[in-house]
C-alpha cells in the first residue's frame, strides 16, 4: 500500500508540502509512450522536433509502456486498434495519464459518421484527461493542451483520489 | 544433424518506434535470424472509400488529405486531376504553375520525413531533428498559403482554394538558399556515414523484375534502377514543361535496389524538386486561380483512373461515377500499400535489425496503406 | 583492522543497502493497483505468442567461449605484465611466446570463421521463385 | 588487406566529419520557440477554431451543407411578418430566427469548406487554438444568440402563424384582427 | 505501345470463346470485359506476350455495381438480392508504356473470381482487400483473410451498398 | 570473534547456502544463477586467505566467463517452453545420505587432524610473486598452458561448430 | 581520507562507511547532473533547448525525473521471474558502484589502496554481465531476453580489447593500482601516459602514436561496454523496444540508469586515469604555488571531475552523432579490429618499453 | 573453534566438496553435471589456498590454484561445447539416457 493510494481525511500543512513536491515532481516529468497513430503523430513528433521541443517540458518519449506516464493518443483509433491501446494503457504504472491528440482521438473526428471501423472517441475505451481539439492540433495546441495536464496535476491532492 | 533452434514469434508493433505507426510485423525468428515476416495492417483503416461514396466531389478533399497525410498536397492533386478529367475540364495557366511548386515542396517535406525516419530507425537522432526543423519551413509557407500545416484541402476541382501569399515567391526563395546546404550536411553526417553505409548497403536488395512483378513505385522502384516516374512517363498537369533528371539506385555503395539506394534515391529526389521550384517559381502566370466550374460538381456517368507521382509512388485514383453529385466507387492505389507487400519477400533471411533498416527505406505511411 | 578489501567490501553492501533503500522508499510512495492486463508480459500491446525462453542462436555461445579463452590468457599475462621487465629479454619472450599463441588462436579462429556472426547474405528476391504456384 | 585498413579509415573519418557537423550546430543558436512564454503570430490565413458572427448570419444553411464531416447543426425559424430581424453588415436581410447554431469543435476537420458559400461571410476560422478541455461536452459551441426560452416563444409563434394560415386557407375570411395584434407584439 | 483497340484484337485472336466485350462508353477509358473464370490465363498472356508485356498491375478495385433488386428490410435500410460485383484490373506495361483496364463481373450471391496472384504479386494484398471489403473470393489465393479489418469481423463486408453496422463490437459501440 | 571471523563466517555461509542451492534447485537457470553468489564467496574466502590476485581472477573468470557460458549452454541445450526450466533428478535418496556420510566423514577427519595452524606471512599483494613464479618456476607450465589454452579454443571452437559442415 | 576520518571519529566501520559514502554521493549528483546534460547537449546539438521549464535551464529537470519514478508503481508482470527478476537491478547497481572503490577521485580520495585495482575494476564489471543476464531472462519479455543476450555478448567480447590495452598499460607503467598509475603522470600533461608517461628519451617519442592508438580503443572498446552509441544494440531504442530493461518500470529502471550514468562515469575515470593522467592537473597546482598544501586534493578532485566530464561529453558527442551498428557488424570491430589493432598496439610497446 | 583457523577453511571446502559430488549424482542434466564439478573444483581451490596461507609452500598453492581455474575454465570449455554436441545428436542432455556413442 504506496502513499499515493492512501487518502487523508484532513489536510494539514505537510501533506499539503508534500502534495506540492510530488505534484510538481509528476507534472515536470510526464514521459510519454512514443506512441502514433495518425496524422497527428506527425504533428506530435513536429512537437518534439527543433522547433517545439517537448523536451523544454521534460517530455520525452519512452518505447515501453512500463516507463511511461502520459499516454498522447494521436490519431484514429479503429476498433482493431482500440484493445491494443487499451492494453497498453493498462501496462503503464500508475499513476498515469491520457492526452486525446486530435479531432479523430476526441469523438472519431471526420469519420464519425461513416466510419464502420472507427472508434468514436477514446473515451470510450480509457478515461481521457485533457481533449485537444485540432485536426490536427497545431504543435502549440498540444503544448497548451500539455499544459492543461500539468495544471490538472498540480491541483491533485492525496486528499482526494488521484484520477 | 543440424542444431535446430527453436524458432520464436516476435512482434514488433503496433505500438513500436520504428513500425511508422501502427504496422504490426509478425517476425519468426531463429535466433536473431528472420525466417519470415508478416505484416498484420489494418490498425489505421479508416474506411476513406465508404466516406467518399457518401460525400459530394468536394468534400472528398479533406478526406484525401488524410490519405498520405505526409504528402497531403499530392493526394489532393491526385484527385483532382481525376476529377477534372473525368468532367473534361481545363485549369488555368496559374493554378497549373502552383500546383506543382506545391506538389514539389510536399514531395521535399515528405522525403525529409522519409529520410529522417529512416535514419533514426538506424539510430541516428541529430539528423531527424534537423530534418524536421527544415520541414517546418515548408510548413510555414503552406500555413501562409491556405492556412493549415498538414492537412490543407488546398487543391480544389478546378482551381485552387486560395491564390498565394505575396510573400510566397520570396519566402520559397529563402527556403531553397536555406535548403540547399543542409542536404549537403545531411551527406556528411549521415548519408556517407560509414556505419550508415554498412547498415544499409547491401541489405534488403530488390531486384528490378521483383519489383515491377510488385508493384513497387516511387523511390522504392527507382532504387531498383528503373527510372520511372509518372511525371515522365504520363505527364500530368505541366510537368512536361520542366526539365529534371529521374535519379535511379547506381548501386554507389553496395548492389543495386539495397536500401541505401532508395535512400540515396530520396536525397537526390528531393534536389530535384529543388529544380523543379527554381524553374517554376519564376514564371508563375497572372490569372484566376478558380476556373469557372458548376457550383454543383456532377460528372458524367463513366470511370476514371488517374494517376500522379506521390512522394511514396504512383497515387492513383479510380473513379466511377453514375452520374450523381456523389462519386459512386473511389478506389486509392496507395504506393505504401503495394510496395509494403514487397516486405515480406525481402526480410528473408536478414537479422532483426535489418527488419528495421528495410522498413525504413520502404518509408510507409500508414493512412494510406489502411485508408 | 579494516584492510583494503574489506573496504571494498563496505562499497558493496553501500550499494545493495542504498538499492534496498530507495525501492522501500520507492514502495512506500508508489500506487498498488493491479489490474490483470497490468500484469501482462508487454509485447507491443499484442499477445505474447509462445515463450520468449527459447533456445538461442549458437553464435553467443561460441563468443562466449572464445571470449573465456582470451580473458583466461589475459590474466596469465598480468602477472608476467608486472614482472617481465625484471628479467629483461628473457621475461619478454615468455610472453612474447604466450602472446604468440594467443594471437595463433585469434588467427585461427580468423580462418575457420568463427569470428564471423552469423551474417547471413540472402539471396534477394527472385521473380520465377515468388511465382512458382504455391501448393 | 587493403580493404580493411580503408575500412579503418573510412570508419574513422566519417565519424570525425559527422561529429564535426554535430560540434558546430552545439553552438548555432536555437531555432526553438518556446511556446508559452513567446507565442508567434500565425499567418491570416491560418485555420483553427470556427467563429460565428450571429449578426451576420442569416440562417441559409450552406455552411452546414458544405461540411463533409456534418459538425454544424442549424436550426432556424422564419420570422413572422413584422419582426425585424435587422441587416447583416454587407446589407442582406435578414429573414430567420437561427434558434440553434451548434458546431461540434470536436468533430470539425478544419478544412474550410463551410466558409466559402457563406454568403454574408460571417462564419469563419479565427487564429485561437489554445482551446484544449477537461471535458468533451465542452466542445459543442452553442452560438445561437437566442436562449432557449427564446427560441420556443419563436417556435411557437411561428407555429402560430402557420396554423393561422391554415385556418385562414381553410378559412378565406380574414377575422380575429386582435390576434394578429397579439402577435406582433 | 498499342491503343486498347490493338489489345482487345490480340486477345481477341487469342482467346476467341472467353474475352467477352470491349466496352469504349466510359469517357476516359476503355475497359476490356472478360470471364472472371479466365482471368489467370489471360493475365499470364497479357504479361507474357512480346507485343503486350503488362508486367505491372496498378490496382485491382473490387466494386459493388448495386445494380440487384433494392428491397428494404424491417428496419428500413437497403437490402439488395441479385446483381453483380465487379473487379477491375489496371494494367500498365513498364517496357512498353501502355495501359488497359480488365473488368469481371460476379454474381453477388456467390461471387468468386480467379486469382492473379501467381502473374502479378501486386495482386496479393489488393485481392485480400477486395475480400475484406466486398466479400469477392478470389480462388486460388494462397491466404485468403480479412485484411484491413479485424480478423474476427462477423458483421460482413463493409463496402457494399447494403452494408449495416453492427452494434457493438468486442463491447465497444461502434455507431456515434 | 573479531572482523576477521565475522567477514568468514559472512562469506562461508553465502558460498554453502547458495552451492546448497545451486544443487537443490530445481529450475536449472535458478540454479546458474546461484552459482553466482557461491563464486562470489568462495572469492570472498581467497581474499580472507590473502590471495587476492586469485581471488579477483576467480571473479574475472568465473563469474565473467564460465557462468555466462554455463548460462549461454544452458539457455541452448533445453527445450524451454514453458515457464520454469525443469531438470530431471534421480536418485536424491540414497544421494544424500552417501553425500552426508561422506561429508561427515572427511569434516571429521579434518577437524580431529592436528594441523600446523600457523599462518605464514603472506605478501599484500601477491600478484608480483605470482609473476615472478611464473617467470622462473613455473616457466614451463605457463607456455604449456598458453599451448593448452590454444588446444581448448580450437577444440570447442570445432567440436561446437560441427553443425555447420 | 579514510586515515584523516579514522583519525577523527576513531571507528574503522565508519570511517569506511564515510569514506564510501563519498563518492555514493558523487555518482548520484554525477547521474542527477549526467543526465541533464545529457538532455541539454543533445538538444543543443539539435538545434534544441532542451529542459527549460524546471529551475534555470531545467536544472532541476532529472531531480523531478527521480522523484517521479519513486512515485510509480512497481509492476512486476505475472510470467516473470519474481526473485531474479529484483535481484537484477541490485547486481548491476552494485557492480557498477563497487568499481568506484579503488577509482582514486584525488590523491586523498580513494576508497581503496588495493594494489590490484585495475584488475579488480575488469572483474568486477563482470557483474553486470550477470545482472544483466538476470535482468533480461526474468522479465519473460522477447525483447528483454533478445536485448540481455546481446548485452552479454558484446560486453564480454569487448572486455578483451579493453583488457590488451590495460595490459600493454600495465606493462609499461609495472603497477596494477590506479593511484600509483595516477601518481607517476605527475606535474605536467606532458607526463601523461598518452605522451608516453613520465620517462624521457627516445622510447617516449616512438611510443606516442601507440599511444594514442590504445587510448582510442579503450575509449571505443569502453564505449561498448557501457552500451553507448554507436554500440548500443542491447537497448536499440527502434528494435528492441527498450533491450533488457524493457518490462522494468519505476525505481528498478531508475537503478539501470542510475547505473549506465555510473559506469560511463567509471569507464571515463578509467580512461583518463590510464591516459590522461588521473587527477594529476596538467598544469601544476595552484595550492602548491601559494602554499596552502591543504587545496591540492580539491584541485585533484577537480581535475579528475572535469576530465571525467570530458570524456563523457565524448560520449555523448558520439552519441548523439552515429547510428548505431547491426550486432554482426558489433562483433567484427571488436574481434576484427580492436583486437588485432590492440594485440600489435600491446607487442609494440613491450618492445618498445624493454628498450 | 571460535577463532578462524586453517580447519575451517578445511571444513568449508569439504562441505562444498560434498554437495558437488551431491549435485553430480542427482542431477540428469549435463549442464548441472558440470556445474557439480565447477563447485568440487572450487572447494580443491580452497584447500590449496588455504594450505599456501598456513603452510610452507610459500605462493605454490596459489600458483596452482590458478592453473586449477585456467584449467577449470578450459574443462568448462570443452565439456560445454561437447554437451552441446550431444545435445545435437539426441536433443537431450540427459546424462543417463544417453548410453550409446553413434546412432
Amino acid at each position: 500500500m504506496g502513499l499515493l493510494d492512501k487518502e487523508f481525511s484532513d489536510g494539514n500543512i505537510v501533506i499539503a508540502k508534500v502534495d506540492d513536491l510530488m505534484n510538481w515532481a509528476r507534472l515536470s516529468s510526464i514521459w510519454q509512450l512514443g506512441f502514433g497513430l495518425a496524422c497527428c503523430a506527425i504533428e506530435m513528433m513536429a512537437t518534439s522536433a527543433s522547433h517545439y521541443d517537448f523536451d523544454r517540458f521534460g517530455v520525452i518519449p519512452r518505447n515501453t509502456p512500463r516507463q511511461a506516464d502520459a499516454i498522447i493518443i494521436s490519431g484514429t483509433v479503429t476498433l482493431k486498434m482500440a484493445t491494443r491501446i487499451k492494453r497498453l494503457y493498462e501496462q503503464m504504472p500508475d499513476p498515469k495519464y491520457i492526452i486525446s491528440m486530435g479531432s479523430c482521438a476526441n469523438c472519431g473526428g471526420p469519420y464519425w459518421e461513416h466510419g464502420y471501423h472507427v472508434l468514436k472517441g477514446i473515451d470510450r475505451v480509457i478515461p481521457v484527461d485533457v481533449y485537444v481539439p485540432g485536426c490536427p492540433p497545431r504543435p502549440e495546441a498540444l503544448l497548451e493542451g500539455l499544459l492543461k495536464l500539468q495544471e490538472k496535476i498540480r491541483n491533485e491532492s492525496l486528499r482526494k483520489k488521484i484520477a | 544433424m543440424a542444431l535446430k533452434t527453436e524458432t520464436m514469434v516476435l512482434n514488433m508493433g503496433p505500438q513500436h518506434p520504428s513500425t511508422h505507426g501502427v504496422l504490426r510485423l509478425e517476425l519468426e525468428i531463429e535466433g536473431e535470424l528472420i525466417l519470415s515476416v508478416k505484416p498484420h495492417i489494418g490498425y489505421l483503416h479508416r474506411c476513406f472509400e465508404k466516406h467518399a461514396e457518401a460525400m459530394t466531389y468536394p468534400q472528398v478533399i479533406p478526406y484525401t488529405d488524410r490519405l498520405d497525410y505526409l504528402a497531403a498536397m499530392g493526394n489532393n492533386f491526385g484527385y483532382v486531376i481525376a476529377v477534372e478529367k473525368l468532367l473534361g475540364i481545363q485549369i488555368p495557366e496559374r493554378v497549373e504553375y502552383i500546383r506543382v511548386i506545391m506538389a514539389e515542396l510536399q514531395r521535399i517535406a515528405s522525403h525529409l520525413v522519409a529520410i529522417a525516419t529512416n535514419g533514426a530507425d538506424i539510430g541516428a537522432l541529430t539528423p531527424f531533428l534537423y530534418l524536421f526543423r527544415d520541414r517546418e519551413y515548408i510548413l510555414t509557407l503552406f500555413e501562409m498559403t491556405c492556412g493549415a500545416r498538414m492537412l490543407y484541402n488546398y487543391m480544389w476541382i478546378g482551381g485552387l482554394s486560395h491564390d498565394i501569399h505575396p510573400d510566397f515567391v520570396r519566402k520559397t526563395k529563402e527556403f531553397i538558399n536555406h535548403f540547399r546546404p543542409t542536404v549537403t550536411e545531411l551527406n556528411n553526417l549521415l548519408t556517407f556515414n560509414k556505419i550508415f553505409i554498412e547498415r544499409t548497403a547491401n541489405v534488403g536488395i530488390l531486384p528490378l523484375d521483383t519489383a515491377i512483378n510488385f508493384g513497387a513505385s516511387g523511390p522504392v522502384l527507382r532504387g531498383s534502377g528503373l527510372p520511372f516516374d509518372v511525371r515522365r512517363e504520363d505527364p500530368y498537369s505541366i510537368y512536361n514543361r520542366f526539365d529534371f533528371e529521374i535519379p535511379t539506385g547506381k548501386g554507389l555503395v553496395g548492389t543495386v535496389g539495397d536500401c541505401w539506394d532508395r535512400y540515396y534515391v530520396r536525397v537526390l529526389e528531393m534536389e530535384q524538386s529543388v529544380r523543379i521550384i527554381e524553374q517554376a517559381i519564376d514564371n508563375i502566370p497572372e490569372g484566376d486561380v478558380q476556373s469557372a466550374i458548376p457550383k454543383r460538381i456532377k460528372p458524367p456517368k463513366g470511370t476514371v483512373y488517374a494517376r500522379v507521382e506521390n512522394p511514396r509512388g504512383e497515387l492513383g485514383y479510380f473513379i466511377i461515377s453514375d452520374g450523381n453529385i456523389n462519386p459512386f466507387r473511389v478506389k486509392v492505389r496507395a504506393p505504401s500499400f503495394v510496395n509494403l507487400e514487397v516486405m515480406g519477400e525481402l526480410c528473408k533471411g536478414h537479422l532483426v535489425a535489418d527488419v528495421i533498416a528495410i522498413l525504413g527505406s520502404l518509408d510507409i505511411v500508414l493512412g494510406e496503406i489502411d485508408r | 583492522m579494516l584492510t583494503e578489501f574489506g573496504k571494498i567490501l563496505i562499497f558493496i553492501m553501500l550499494a545493495i543497502v542504498f538499492v534496498v533503500a530507495v525501492f522501500i522508499i520507492s514502495k512506500f510512495l508508489s500506487p498498488n493497483r493491479p489490474t490483470r492486463e497490468k500484469y501482462l508480459t508487454y509485447e507491443c500491446g499484442e499477445n505474447p505468442q509462445g515463450s520468449p525462453w527459447v533456445k538461442f542462436n549458437i553464435r553467443f555461445y561460441v563468443v562466449a567461449l572464445i571470449f573465456l579463452i582470451f580473458d583466461v590468457e589475459i590474466i596469465l599475462l598480468f602477472p608476467w605484465a608486472l614482472t617481465y621487465k625484471e628479467y629483461g629479454v628473457y621475461g619478454f619472450l615468455v610472453g612474447l611466446i604466450f602472446l604468440l599463441v594467443l594471437g595463433l588462436g585469434v588467427v585461427y579462429e580468423w580462418r575457420k570463421g568463427d569470428l564471423e556472426w552469423a551474417r547471413p547474405y540472402p539471396k534477394p528476391p527472385q521473380l520465377d521463385e515468388i511465382l512458382k504456384p504455391k501448393s | 588487406m587493403k580493404q580493411y585498413f580503408k575500412n579503418t579509415w573510412d570508419g574513422l573519418f566519417t565519424v570525425f566529419i559527422g561529429m564535426k557537423v554535430t560540434f558546430k550546430h552545439l553552438f548555432t543558436p536555437a531555432v526553438t520557440i518556446q511556446y508559452p512564454d513567446i507565442k508567434v503570430k500565425l499567418p491570416d490565413r491560418v485555420r483553427n477554431r470556427l467563429y460565428v458572427n450571429m449578426d451576420d448570419c442569416i440562417g441559409c444553411d450552406q455552411c452546414s451543407r458544405a461540411c463533409p464531416v456534418s459538425c454544424i447543426e442549424i436550426e432556424t425559424v422564419k420570422s413572422i411578418p413584422g419582426e425585424d430581424l435587422g441587416f447583416t453588415s454587407n446589407g442582406k436581410k435578414k429573414a430567420l430566427w437561427v434558434t440553434k447554431f451548434d458546431i461540434d469543435i470536436a468533430k470539425c476537420c478544419y478544412c474550410q469548406l463551410c466558409v466559402f458559400p457563406c454568403p454574408t461571410e460571417c462564419i469563419y476560422m479565427t487564429d485561437v487554438y489554445e482551446f484544449a478541455e477537461y471535458e468533451r461536452s465542452n466542445f459543442i459551441y452553442k452560438f445561437a444568440t437566442l436562449t432557449n426560452e427564446e427560441a420556443a416563444q419563436k417556435k411557437i409563434n411561428y407555429e402560430k402563424l402557420q396554423a393561422e394560415k391554415a385556418a385562414a386557407a381553410a378559412k378565406p375570411k380574414p377575422e380575429t384582427p386582435a390576434q394578429t395584434e397579439n402577435k406582433s407584439e | 505501345m498499342k491503343n486498347p483497340e490493338e489489345i482487345f484484337k490480340l486477345l481477341k485472336k487469342e482467346f476467341s470463346e472467353i474475352i467477352l466485350d470491349l466496352d469504349k462508353e466510359t469517357p476516359t477509358e476503355s475497359i476490356i470485359l472478360v470471364d472472371p473464370m479466365q482471368i489467370t490465363k489471360i493475365g499470364k498472356f497479357l504479361r507474357e506476350n512480346e507485343e503486350l508485356k503488362f508486367d505491372s498491375l496498378m490496382v485491382l478495385s473490387g466494386v459493388d455495381d448495386a445494380n440487384g433488386t433494392k428491397t428494404k428490410d424491417e428496419d428500413g435500410s437497403d437490402m439488395i438480392s441479385g446483381g453483380t460485383l465487379s473487379v477491375y484490373y489496371h494494367l500498365h506495361s513498364t517496357v512498353l508504356k501502355h495501359k488497359i483496364t480488365l473488368k469481371v463481373s460476379t454474381q453477388r450471391e456467390n461471387p468468386q473470381v480467379e486469382s492473379v496472384y501467381n502473374v502479378w504479386r501486386t495482386s496479393d494484398w489488393h485481392e485480400r482487400e477486395a475480400f475484406d471489403l466486398f466479400g469477392i473470393i478470389f480462388l486460388n489465393h494462397p491466404d485468403l483473410r480479412r485484411i484491413l479489418m479485424p480478423y474476427d469481423w462477423e458483421a460482413g463486408y463493409p463496402l457494399r451498398k447494403d452494408y449495416k453496422n453492427p452494434e457493438f463490437y468486442k463491447g465497444m459501440k461502434v455507431p456515434y | 570473534m573479531n572482523f576477521y571471523d565475522i567477514i568468514f563466517y559472512i562469506f562461508a555461509a553465502i558460498t554453502l547456502l547458495s552451492a546448497l542451492f545451486v544443487v537443490t534447485t530445481r529450475n536449472i537457470v535458478h540454479s546458474a544463477f546461484y552459482l553466482l553468489f557461491t563464486f562470489f564467496g568462495v572469492a570472498g574466502i581467497y581474499v580472507l586467505l590473502g590471495a587476492d590476485f586469485i581471488a579477483i581472477s576467480q571473479i574475472l573468470i568465473y563469474v565473467g566467463g564460465i557462468l555466462i557460458l554455463l548460462l549461454f549452454g544452458v539457455m541452448l541445450t533445453n527445450k524451454i517452453t514453458n515457464v520454469e526450466i525443469r531438470t530431471g533428478t534421480v536418485h536424491m535418496l540414497p544421494a544424500a545420505i552417501a553425500s552426508g556420510i561422506f561429508m561427515g566423514a572427511v569434516v571429521a577427519v579434518m577437524v580431529w587432524t592436528e594441523w600446523k595452524s600457523e599462518p605464514s606471512v603472506i605478501p599484500l599483494t601477491t600478484t608480483k610473486d605470482i609473476g615472478h613464479l611464473l617467470l622462473t618456476d613455473y616457466v614451463l607450465i605457463f607456455e604449456l598452458l598458453g599451448i593448452l589454452l590454444l588446444v581448448a579454443l580450437i577444440g570447442a571452437a570445432s567440436i561446437a561448430r560441427r553443425d555447420k559442415e | 581520507m579514510y586515515q584523516f576520518l579514522y583519525n577523527l571519529i576513531g571507528n574503522e566501520l565508519i570511517a569506511g562507511l564515510l569514506v564510501a559514502v563519498v563518492p555514493l554521493t558523487i555518482i548520484l549528483v554525477f547521474a542527477l547532473f549526467g543526465i541533464w546534460l545529457e538532455r541539454k547537449v543533445s538538444a543543443h546539438m539539435q538545434d534544441r533547448l532542451g529542459p527549460m521549464r524546471t529551475g534555470w535551464h531545467g536544472w532541476l529537470q532529472t531531480v523531478a525525473d527521480l522523484m517521479k519514478m519513486l512515485q510509480k508503481e512497481d509492476i512486476v508482470a505475472t510470467g516473470a521471474d519474481k526473485t531474479l527478476y529484483n535481484i537484477a537491478p541490485i547486481l548491476v547497481f552494485t557492480g557498477s558502484f563497487a568499481a568506484y572503490a579503488v577509482i582514486p577521485f584525488s590523491s586523498k580520495l580513494l576508497g581503496s589502496e588495493v594494489e590490484i585495482g585495475l584488475f579488480y575494476v575488469l572483474a568486477i564489471s563482470s557483474l553486470v554481465v550477470a545482472g544483466i543476464l538476470m535482468a533480461g531472462w526474468s522479465a519473460n519479455n522477447k525483447y528483454s531476453l533478445l536485448g540481455a543476450m546481446r548485452a552479454a555478448a558484446q560486453i564480454i567480447s569487448y572486455e578483451i580489447p579493453t583488457a590488451l590495452i590495460v595490459l600493454s598499460m600495465v606493462m609499461l607503467t609495472g603497477t596494477l593500482s590506479l593511484d600509483k598509475i595516477s601518481q607517476m603522470q605527475t606535474s605536467s600533461f606532458w607526463n601523461w601516459n598518452i605522451f608516453g608517461g613520465a620517462i624521457f628519451g627516445l622510447s617516449k617519442f616512438l611510443l606516442i602514436p601507440f599511444m594514442f592508438v590504445g587510448a582510442m580503443i579503450i575509449f571505443i572498446s569502453t564505449l561498448a561496454e557501457v552500451n553507448r552509441v554507436p554500440f548500443d544494440i542491447p537497448e536499440a531504442e527502434s528494435e528492441l523496444v527498450a533491450g533488457y530493461f524493457t518490462e522494468y518500470c519505476g525505481m528498478k529502471w531508475g537503478m539501470f540508469m542510475l547505473a549506465e550514468y555510473g559506469n560511463m562515469f567509471a569507464v571515463s575515470a578509467i580512461v583518463s586515469i590510464l591516459f590522461f593522467g588521473g587527477y594529476q592537473s596538467p598544469i601544476g597546482y595552484l595550492g602548491n604555488s601559494i602554499g596552502a598544501q591543504w587545496l591540492v586534493p580539491f584541485e585533484q578532485g577537480f581535475w579528475f571531475i572535469a576530465k571525467g566530464l570530458t570524456l563523457v561529453f565524448v560520449q555523448m558527442w558520439l552519441r548523439w552523432t552515429l547510428p548505431r551498428l547491426r550486432v554482426d557488424q558489433l562483433m567484427t570491430v571488436c574481434w576484427k579490429y580492436l583486437i588485432p589493432y590492440a594485440f600489435i598496439n600491446l607487442i609494440i610497446i613491450g618492445i618498445i618499453s624493454i628498450l | 573453534m571460535l577463532h578462524v583457523g586453517l580447519t575451517h577453511f578445511l571444513v568449508v571446502s569439504a562441505i562444498l566438496f560434498s554437495l558437488g559430488i551431491y549435485g553430480i549424482v542427482t542431477r540428469k542434466n549435463a549442464v548441472m553435471v558440470l556445474m557439480g564439478i565447477e563447485l568440487i573444483l572450487n572447494s580443491a581451490n580452497i584447500n590449496f589456498i588455504a594450505f599456501s596461507k598456513y603452510g610452507n609452500f610459500g605462493l605454490s598453492g596459489q600458483v596452482i590454484a590458478l592453473f586449477v581455474i585456467v584449467l577449470a575454465a578450459a574443462e568448462a570449455a570443452i565439456a560445454l561445447a561437447i554437451v552441446l554436441n550431444i545435445y545435437k545428436t539426441f536433443s537431450n542432455v540427459n546424462v543417463d539416457e544417453i548410453d550409446h556413442l553413434k546412432e
